[in-house]
């Protein structure tokens, strides 16, 4: 049975055909590899195909499923789909961190302001949450109009990425 | 003469380890002091002794001279080196070194006050008759008398804080009618970042290339400087890239330049490694920009091609040691280039990106070296630079360094957090950097070549999706069935994957 | 003029790597071959291709000329590059290539097939005017004869196979009474090893210099020298270390080996890169040896002091392009030292120790350089040879380099396997090395030396105990409780020991 | 509780006494640390004791409880004695590998050539097994006299480091 892989805005149906040991069969979409693939816990990949070498590593991300993959000249977003991910998909779980009501930073860092209380309106572009890391400070803006519904970090608080900072509502 | 034989490095990152592996060449014992956050950083674990000097952010910590001066005395340090940044342009530990017995591994306090004054510094080089950017060679007093100068340089200009840097406290003027909002501006602005609303007006020299030259000088009195560097690929006002020679240099540029330089600093009688910055402009006019008294991040590209050990200079020169080489003595062979590594995200705005190093795979071979400090499993902590590594190659000329540049670029793989690997590596391919005709407006002008994502072959994005399958596959094996404490013992795997098959 | 687009390395290894590096800094591709217990090894992941040539067993794999030149063929390989070692002195596979177009990146058949006969070498040098060790320059007919030559020579004196080499066929005669019997035993010795029992006689040397010239020619007949190299440190008859310039080297001899080296390279009309070996004695005597038609392991120390990539101009060399500088345009800038780092056990006897190679922290930093091919979960295979990395310094002159070498070996950490890392940092701290006072036997001389553990200190026995007690702890934690995917990405760890505590 | 570390030719007795986090106090024979240690799960130690940087690297051999310690100047055998390995010990099982009455390589290679059959009489000293690995051949010996009882692996065969090649009664 075959899996679905996201690849940046790709979906590629992947189902492994025949193996003897490190010498596989895969059938990408319509296309059928034959690849020898040797890896490691790292997440290191070496495979020739055709005689080609391919060096790829694979870092997971915070969210499961959720890789950045390393090639020779590029970094993608990979992510697998199987039938649980799925489901959570049609159900709106494990969407997009910083969906529309959320204000959240991609890197850990420390707060530094919150120019909002909570109950305060705010309007679309203002800034709610100030965040510095390595000597330079990010101001995060509100998504939407809208009165801050809730504040999860105080000032000081050192933060992770991709954390919920504030929302709104 | 005084020897040293153990030396306090007040500082953390890849200098910190540069400096201490000079020490270590010298037989010099080394002290590491270190924040609570750095108790995992490589130079703790790479120094003989080891000191948590105070919390994380670098005030309570790296910038505690007390606190430093006090690891010192306890360890009985003869010297401390400050590296660059933190302390080390900093007067005042400069001079409580001194009043605790410690060498200070720099120049002299008053020195470092002169310098570090930028009024003070220009009037100090008009009188070593170096040019200057076109300005005042003083404070300004009112924003009448601003006026006044402004029309006298003429436009467009440069308000600057007398006791600035980082950009702050800083103006440009084009227009006659922004004058007095500018000057207002930039005094506010200087005031609450230095305490002093001291400002000066430069004429404003556009699309520079920023060219420095090292110097060293030893306590007889001799000067010397050891070439240029061009430090005009630069974002956010930060080099990225640095190289020598400068393609733009000639060799009568050279020695004149270079001549002002050695004046520059015999004039203040400076001791030690430093920096003259000028400003050149495309008709090859030079102007002095600012002296730096310390180290710099990009030395290590005039220690290849002059093959002159900066540190060990500075150590040398700090025990008393008159230099062992004359100016006539110094050349330069070949072509040196730097890259520096951040930990940022480039295509966003060069947004830092800390977090855990996952692999690191160095670039190894001929002409190639590599100062840095992260390891693999390191987490870059949040508070201090995003600087995790210099990449310096040398060849035997330009064409050759750019191509080997490329090679090692390729080859250094940095995993787990994003890095400017990739942005430098389209520099290296950009046509105004290969052909050396470039300057500080470089990065903007070719924004949209560096930001363009590589095409990729289509087979190359199903390996990785092959890639993802099998790691995803082998996962649900793994943790189900790895019980074994050594994964490194068994890196490379040939899983069969069959029995998983089937639940899929 | 042929440009060439695409080499196949017919190597592993570190060389193999190596030769890559330049290739991609050419912008030629590249092609690797490897045997079936190469699969994961760095070549393979290095190159653009890869290619499965055979079993493990290099007879089988890497010296089956017909499958290499299959796959050059498959591939549209321009070229095929042989490293050191393996096909890359043996004419047939270089008259294969050029019968099927291929260029071989060394010299001429002929040259290999003259040069690869000690006999005719010798032969060679003396109508070129080199000196050679004297002896024979015919092989021996008859044991009467031998007896005669011998005693013309005067003892003591080596009894070698004409096909020799590996020390194999080689006799060393000390005394009148063995004459007979050493002869007939490197005799039926040279037969059962190369299938020709040709022996000729030459002087002993005892404890000679062993120190070579690196030459360089082109196809236009132009030969220059790289300047020496000094080798003497080996231990069974293998390198070890390797310096440049050699302490034992004054100008003028340096002037006069070097000429004849060219001559030597001249008089056969060499093309490429090539080694002329001597011997040299105590009171700067020296003898050819032999020539190496090939790149030697030790080349990037002589890169190092020349600044000139020597794998880059074997390449522009087989294209047809002349040299692009003159025997005056060369000159040696400060010194260089390589170590080379053998997977052995050097306290028993340097016996190989292959296995999985668990953590490597490379030596980083100023004047340093590693050429390696092993990596971090790496298995080394047994088939082939031990040297598993070369670390090369370079430093202003001999004392630096020395301690920069101790500083780069010290940071060199390779665990899971036994290395010579540590042996060698002894060898640094040996008077006869430091003063530079050594010769072929200086292994053999300072052994009691060498092989002395470091006396330690007893609280670094008390640190390695308390280490060994939290990691026994800690797995007994780990096994009931990790079930981490990614433990690289929690790799430091404060634990809470208590919990098990109990259960001690 | 204290457990028993034999390092090299010394056996030396341990215990905790106190942890706070990364701090620990320890106790090795009659000696007390106050240590600072840190490691990481790859058996890497950084440990500051009075102000000295310790970096020890451990390495696990395939005997269990058995170490290879790395330190700055020095390579160390070390060995945990727990319960389980005093009981083993005191019952002769899990002793020193190539005992009195067998031949094994100490490292892996390949059976060049076995000048041997079981039943042979051999003398001490005799070769029983050429080993090759990296282009090196090693001869093994017969460590008494005796009758070659069991060879248990044949010519042309890959071993492992430490493995019974020969027995010998």
């Amino acid at each position: 049975m075959s899996i679905e892989i996201k690849l940046d805005n790709r979906v590629a149906s992947v189902e492994l055909l025949e193996q003897n040991e490190n010498l596989l069969k895969v059938k990408v979409d319509d296309k059928i590899y034959d690849v020898d693939l040797m890896h490691n816990d790292e997440g290191v990949f070496s495979i020739i195909h055709e005689g080609r070498s391919y060096n790829i590593e694979l870092v997971q991300s915070e969210k499961p499923k959720h890789y950045s993959a390393y090639t020779l000249y590029n970094t993608y977003d990979v992510e697998v789909i199987d039938a649980e991910s799925r489901y959570l998909r049609n159900r709106g779980v494990g969407g997009l961190i910083g969906s529309e009501n959320t204000v959240s930073s991609p890197m850990p860092g420390k707060v530094v302001k919150i120019p909002v209380s909570v109950g305060d309106p705010v309007r679309k572009g203002d800034t709610v949450v100030i965040i510095s890391a390595m000597k330079m400070e990010s101001e995060y803006k509100a998504p939407i109009d809208g009165v801050v519904s809730k504040i999860n970090v105080s000032e000081q608080e050192t933060i992770d990425a991709n954390q919920v900072l504030i929302e709104i509502e | 003469m005084s020897k040293i034989n153990k030396i306090l490095v007040a500082n953390r990152g890849e200098i910190a380890i540069r400096i201490m592996r000079t020490c270590r060449e010298m037989g010099i014992s080394t002290v590491a002091v270190f924040s609570e956050a750095d108790r995992t950083s490589m130079h703790v674990r790479y120094a003989v002794e080891a000191y948590c000097i105070g919390p994380a952010p670098s005030a309570e910590s790296y910038l505690n001279a007390d606190k430093i001066i006090e690891v010192a005395k306890m360890t009985g340090s003869d010297a401390i080196h400050p590296g660059y940044g933190f302390l080390s342009e900093n007067a005042e530990f400069a001079r409580k070194c001194s009043k605790n017995g410690i060498i200070f591994i720099g120049p002299s306090p008053e020195v470092i006050e002169q310098m570090g004054d930028k009024i003070e510094a220009r009037k100090t080089m008009i009188k070593a008759g170096v040019p200057v950017v076109p300005g005042t060679t003083e404070s300004i007093k009112s924003e009448d008398e601003a006026v006044k100068i402004i029309n006298e340089v003429g436009l467009p200009v440069m308000v600057k804080a007398a006791a600035g840097g980082g950009g702050k406290g800083m103006r440009l003027v084009r227009d006659a009618a922004e004058i007095i909002s500018s000057v207002r501006a930039a005094r506010s602005e200087a005031l609450a970042a230095f305490g002093d609303d001291s400002v000066y007006i430069e004429k404003y020299i556009s699309s520079p290339h920023h060219i420095e030259f090292q110097i060293l000088g030893d306590q007889q009195g001799n000067v010397v400087h050891l070439f240029e560097r061009e430090c005009s690929v630069q974002r956010r006002h930060q080099k990225m890239i640095e190289e020598t020679p400068s393609p733009l240099m000639t060799p009568e540029l050279r020695k004149v330049m270079g001549q002002h330089a050695v004046e520059a600093a015999q004039t203040v009688n400076y001791v030690g490694a430093g920096t003259i910055e000028f400003l050149v402009d495309n008709n090859l006019n030079f102007y002095f920009l600012e002296m730096n008294t310390r180290l710099q991040v990009e030395h290590p590209i005039t220690e290849r091609v002059t093959g002159i050990d900066l540190v060990k200079q500075q150590i040398l020169v700090a025990e008393g040691e008159e230099l062992s080489f004359k100016q006539e003595d110094l050349f330069q062979r070949g072509h040196a280039i730097e890259c520096r590594i951040y930990a940022e995200d480039s295509d966003n705005n060069f947004m830092p990106n800390p977090g855990k190093i996952h692999n690191i795979n160095q670039p190894l071979g001929l002409g190639v070296r590599t100062d840095g400090y992260a390891y693999e499993g390191y987490e870059i902590p949040i508070y201090y630079d995003s600087m995790i590594s210099k990449l310096i190659v040398w060849a035997q000329n330009r064409d050759e360094a750019i191509e080997r540049m490329k090679r090692a670029l390729y080859e250094y793989k940095i995993t787990g957090v994003k890095t400017s690997i990739k942005f430098l590596e389209r520099i290296m391919d950009s046509g105004d950097f290969r052909s050396g005709n470039y300057d500080t407006n470089f990065i903007e002008k070719n924004h949209e070549f560096l930001l363009a994502r590589s095409p990729s072959a289509d087979d190359c994005e199903d390996m990785v999706i092959i890639a993802t399958y099998i790691e995803f596959i082998d996962q649900i094996n793994r943790s189900y069935t790895n019980k074994e404490l050594y994964p490194a013992q068994n890196r490379w795997t040939k899983y069969t994957y069959k029995k998983n098959f089937e639940r899929l």
